[in-house]
């Protein structure tokens, strides 16, 4: 890469997943062979995704550090880039800058319980960690998964959870919100930090990586604290708007904090030490 | 200047111009061939700012046409756009914007003929004026500005 | 390098002017059409202003255009290519004039830009810059640059600092090897220093900067933000007039094939800044954006860049159509 | 001026309203807008000469809304920026009181938006004498002057939109510039990119305009932009004999229209 910091490296659109109608999941190799050989990341860590005229736009990257070669992104149609995005078609071009941020510290979470918990579209931020843990799965004890949508067709990842719901090393548990299910839905049936509760899984030795929507992050923290987690225990990621993924550009700032530096990933008892502003 | 070929871009209602245009077309009627028709459903929705990214973009003329008052296909569609486009006159007026270089009409989709006259008086009255190098060079400038520093 | 002390004769001071500008872009300071002062490329020296107090913009666009260029791309059906711009074709440039205030702020700005990962662009335009500092003669309300460790003769940031003399002459500062080229180069133009005093204003200092900070780190929540900020109407004059507010925007804009990648100055003030694509936006009223302005500088970038974000210019004052006094708000502050 | 702080008190200590937005003098001397909820400090109101301010910009403001029902102090340009604001349903004509100030700077007894109303209509609703006379030097100019002239006036923008913030009419909370599908002005600031934002406000303010030349006076560069909105609030006036900001039932100029409006130039 030239010492242009804001330039993006070329990618290929290799495979298009259409997740749910406004959800997709881009598979990108790298354009240039050097580019793919030097480059690196670590679980947690996100990019700026671009197409050129339109902009640029962040998302975690989805694909596990242990799978190479490529990497995945999944966004949601939500505004110009992502519209955009969504307008391309397998072998299209589009760049991205990255990887930025910091990682989730699985190596401190060897030889623990994995909780992870996520609704809707904060699957993917966690996915990445996810698989990378699946990966080295003699590392952790055992992996508990729970993942909400508002209905069955929002539900993303829809052939990986059949896979994670088929291994016996990890389970599983998929709900939706009451009145998002089809006659043939298996799962639960309720908001996340129920199903949670329900489940009530234990916290000991574990830690819970936690991804949602603001009001299942609100419901799902006391559900964490009855169970007997500790703040210290609990991971989570932060959004918020970016420009230049590196601490320049001035808008992700939480008080001090720049989520683009020191995040996304702060565990509970970072969160705590934050003003309210994300 | 002879080599000259004007620009024009034509904003026209589905309605009406278009239509007229159209019956241009079958009448056999010929006009000059300089004008890009874009085709809105009412003049109501053409935008002054679409205007200005015709210029911005390279057009030395423009022309905006619809239904005659009173003819419009969603009633009163051409009065806003009349009103619309008085205020518009006079702001371009006051800073300094050729309106020679736009024609504003009205014409039917009976009016074939007259599509033509508009377009042909059009080209020609650019033609004379040559190619609009002041709005050109504004462009221009701001590009020149954006790399001066490189 | 250790300073060393010049004199110029105010005779001398056109021919360094037009030594400066043969064979590099300068940037002085002139009185434009409409009485305020601005800063010009390569104006004639008969137009160049000695008597400013503070031009209506700052000069950090010598080093942080407006608008910067990232790169340039093209698109075909599938394919985009990236061209890359010519860092190298940065032009050189004179800062003539710039008074110690402004001349402090590329420090400042170099801690935002250069920070963890090198932006090349600001570094290799202040590689480029040479800085004739000119000493405050002038002084007016808004100016505290004694309230944030600077003073009317601050050398931070200038290669040449000239301070005038009582009798018209100018002392010049050497202050780095950058300025000691220009002397060696032609040494005809400076003499031994007389004994001349210096004429030089006197700024009050208005408040004790290390106190805001220390109150700052607990007044996150304090109702002071919302009863003073209720005038502010949420432009970007105060961050755009600023020497030292370097948020920036990147937009790409295409014409027909062809586009390019750009930066352009943006401002913590504007309601949109923070807001995310679904709706939610971290600070959703003008107090909120108030706060973050006023914490980024005094709160924030002592502690993440170790330098205050703020060179007491006084612009953000004297510019902000609703009074908005950023010394009297941190003078306030300091006793909350 | 006493008989506007005692009005300002009593209106604060019966709590007809619970906050006075008026001017003040700042440390430095610099009159700024003043937010008085506490009657006890209702003697810093001032109301001067100096008093520009367009204070109708903050009828819509959320955190000035929150404090409660208002009390602003309002000479002829904020009187008819209030009219607007009522005509545009931003505000209602209940939950305002209008410390009204005539041209000799004396308090008014404006007992209700009829009476202002009222006022209005006998006042001079033309442009400011100081910018009759600038509309009047460029319109004697060639159009190429003219064209020269905005050119080099907004080549000095740097999109700071104080003018855009300052103006009480101004009040959409996403505006044309910040739309980005399409985007239809530049986000950088260049010569050509200001000129069509100076155009598109001047245009989304046509028949709106009440030629306070707040924009104008705001603009940290020194931009007369006002003398836009300004010349088409004479023309609106020109074509459609009327003025903004004069009844509480208006409708703008560019959401109406007349089925004989007079113009010469469509063929």
């Amino acid at each position: 890469m030239s010492d242009n910091i804001y330039k993006p490296y070329l990618m290929a659109i290799e495979q298009i997943i259409e997740e749910t109608p406004d959800v997709k999941t881009f598979r990108l190799k790298f354009k240039n062979a050097d580019d793919a050989e030097q480059f690196s990341f670590k679980a947690g860590q996100f990019g700026e995704y671009s197409v050129f005229g339109e902009g640029e736009s962040t998302f975690c990257v989805a694909s596990s550090p242990t799978r190479k070669g490529y990497i995945e992104c999944t966004f949601r149609k939500a505004g110009r880039v992502t519209n955009a995005l969504a307008n391309l078609e397998e072998g299209d071009t589009v760049g991205f800058r990255g990887p930025f941020g910091n990682t989730f510290p699985i190596e401190q979470w060897e030889g623990k319980n994995l909780l992870y918990i996520a609704g809707g579209i904060a699957l993917p931020p966690m996915r990445c960690v996810i698989w990378n843990t699946i990966d080295l799965r003699d590392k952790y004890k055992d992996i508990t998964i729970v993942y909400g949508a508002r209905s069955v067709s929002d539900l993303v990842y829809k052939q990986e959870l059949k896979e994670w719901d088929e291994r016996p090393d990890i389970k599983l548990i998929t709900t939706v919100d009451p009145g998002g299910q089809t006659p043939d839905w298996k799962g639960e049936i309720g908001f996340v930090p129920m199903v949670l509760e329900k489940a009530a899984p234990s916290s000991e030795n574990t830690v819970a990586i936690l991804c949602g929507p603001p009001v299942m992050i609100k419901f799902t923290m006391p559900v964490l604290k009855k169970l007997g987690f500790q703040d210290k225990d609990i991971y989570t990621t932060l959004e918020n708007r970016m420009k230049c993924g590196f601490g320049k550009c001035g808008r992700c700032n939480v008080g001090k904090i720049f989520v683009c530096k020191d995040g996304p990933v702060f565990s509970y008892e970072q969160i705590l030490t934050l003003p309210e502003e994300y | 200047m002879s080599d000259f070929e004007p620009k024009v871009v034509a904003f026209v209602c589905n309605w009406c111009t278009y239509a007229g245009a159209d019956l241009t077309g079958t009448s056999r009627i010929k006009y000059a061939s300089n004008v890009k028709i874009i085709r809105f459903p009412c003049t109501g929705r053409i935008d002054f700012m679409l205007l200005l990214k015709a210029f911005a973009n390279g057009a030395d003329g423009i022309i905006v046409s619809g239904c005659h008052p009173n003819d419009c296909h969603y009633t009163s569609g051409n009065f806003h756009a009349k009103r619309r486009w008085i205020m518009f006159k006079e702001l371009m007026d006051f800073m300094g914007v050729d309106m020679n270089r736009i024609t504003f009409s009205w014409v039917s989709a009976a009016e074939g003929a007259k599509w033509a006259d508009v377009v042909n008086t059009t080209v020609t009255r650019i033609r004379e004026l040559g190619p609009y190098l002041s709005y050109k060079e504004l462009v221009n400038r701001s590009v020149e500005e954006e790399v001066k520093n490189e | 390098m250790e300073t060393t002390g010049k004199l110029i004769r105010k005779q001398s001071l056109e021919k360094l002017y037009n030594l400066l500008s043969a064979n590099r872009k300068v940037y002085a300071p002139v009185i434009a059409d409409d009485k305020q002062v601005e800063y010009k490329y390569n104006p004639d020296f008969k137009d160049v202003t000695f008597d400013h107090i503070r031009s209506t913009l700052s000069v950090k666009n010598v080093v942080f255009p407006k608008v910067e260029n990232l790169f340039y791309y093209s698109n075909t059906k599938t394919e985009s290519t990236i061209t890359d711009i010519d860092i190298n074709k940065i032009p050189e440039v004179v800062l003539w004039g710039a008074h110690p205030c402004d001349t402090a702020a590329f420090d400042i700005l170099r801690s935002i830009f250069c920070w963890d990962i090198k932006d090349e662009f600001f570094a290799k335009r202040l590689e480029k810059m040479l800085v004739v500092g000119l000493s405050c003669h002038l002084s007016d309300e808004y100016c505290f640059c004694t309230s944030v460790d600077l003073a009317p003769n601050s050398q931070k940031g200038s290669d040449i600092l000239l301070t005038r003399l009582q009798n018209g002459d100018y002392q010049a500062e050497i202050l780095t090897e950058k300025g000691n080229g220009i002397v060696t180069s032609s040494p005809e133009l400076f003499e031994s220093i007389s004994e001349e005093k210096v004429s030089m204003t006197e700024v009050k200092q208005k408040f004790n900067h290390e106190q805001v900070t220390a109150k700052l780190a607990g007044a996150f929540e304090n109702p002071f933000w919302v009863a003073n900020s209720l005038r502010c109407i949420g432009c970007g004059a105060c961050a755009y007039v600023c020497p030292t507010c370097a948020c920036f925007d990147i937009q790409d804009e295409t014409k027909g094939k062809n586009g390019k990648r750009y930066r352009s100055w943006d401002s913590c003030g504007f309601g949109l800044f923070t807001l995310h694509t679904s709706g939610h936006n971290p600070r959703q009223v003008q107090s909120q954006r108030w706060r973050q302005r006023i914490m980024h500088k005094f709160s924030y970038m002592p502690e993440r860049n170790e330098s205050l974000g703020c060179v007491g210019c006084g612009r953000c004052s004297s510019g902000c159509p609703v009074d908005m006094n950023i010394a009297e708000q941190l003078e306030a502050l300091q006793n909350i | 001026m006493n008989s506007l702080i005692t009005r300002a008190k009593e209106l604060l200590e019966n709590k007809t309203v619970q906050v006075v937005i008026g001017y003040e003098a700042g440390p430095t001397g610099v009159v700024r807008p003043s937010f008085i909820t506490d009657p006890a400090k209702a003697d810093k109101l001032i109301y001067d000469e100096r008093c520009m301010q367009n204070l109708a910009v903050y009828l819509t403001k959320a955190e000035v809304k929150y404090l409660g029902k208002m009390a602003i102090v309002a000479a002829l340009p904020v009187m008819r920026s209030i009219m607007m604001l009522i005509s545009e349903q931003q505000i209602f004509a209940e939950s305002i009181v209008v410390l009204g100030i005539s041209a000799d700077r004396s308090l008014l007894d404006l007992a209700d938006i009829k009476v202002m109303q009222g006022y209005i209509e006998k006042s001079d609703l033309g442009n400011p004498a100081k910018d009759k006379e600038l509309l009047a030097e460029l319109n004697k100019l060639s159009p190429e002057e003219r064209f020269a002239y905005w050119q080099k006036e907004l080549s000095k923008c740097i999109k700071c939109y104080a003018c855009r913030q300052a103006c009480p009419m101004c009040y959409c909370t996403r505006c044309t510039v910040e739309v980005n599908q399409p985007q239809w002005i530049p986000v950088q600031s260049n010569t050509h990119g200001n000129m069509e934002w100076h155009i598109l406000r001047a245009m989304h303010l046509a028949g709106r305009c009440i030629s306070c030349g707040e924009c104008g006076r705001v603009c940290p560069v020194g931009i007369p932009c006002h003398l836009l909105t300004m010349q088409l609030s004479d023309q609106v006036y020109n074509y459609f004999k009327v003025h903004a900001g004069t009844s509480e039932k208006m409708s703008s100029v560019l959401s109406t229209y007349e089925p004989n409006d007079k113009e010469s130039f469509i063929i």
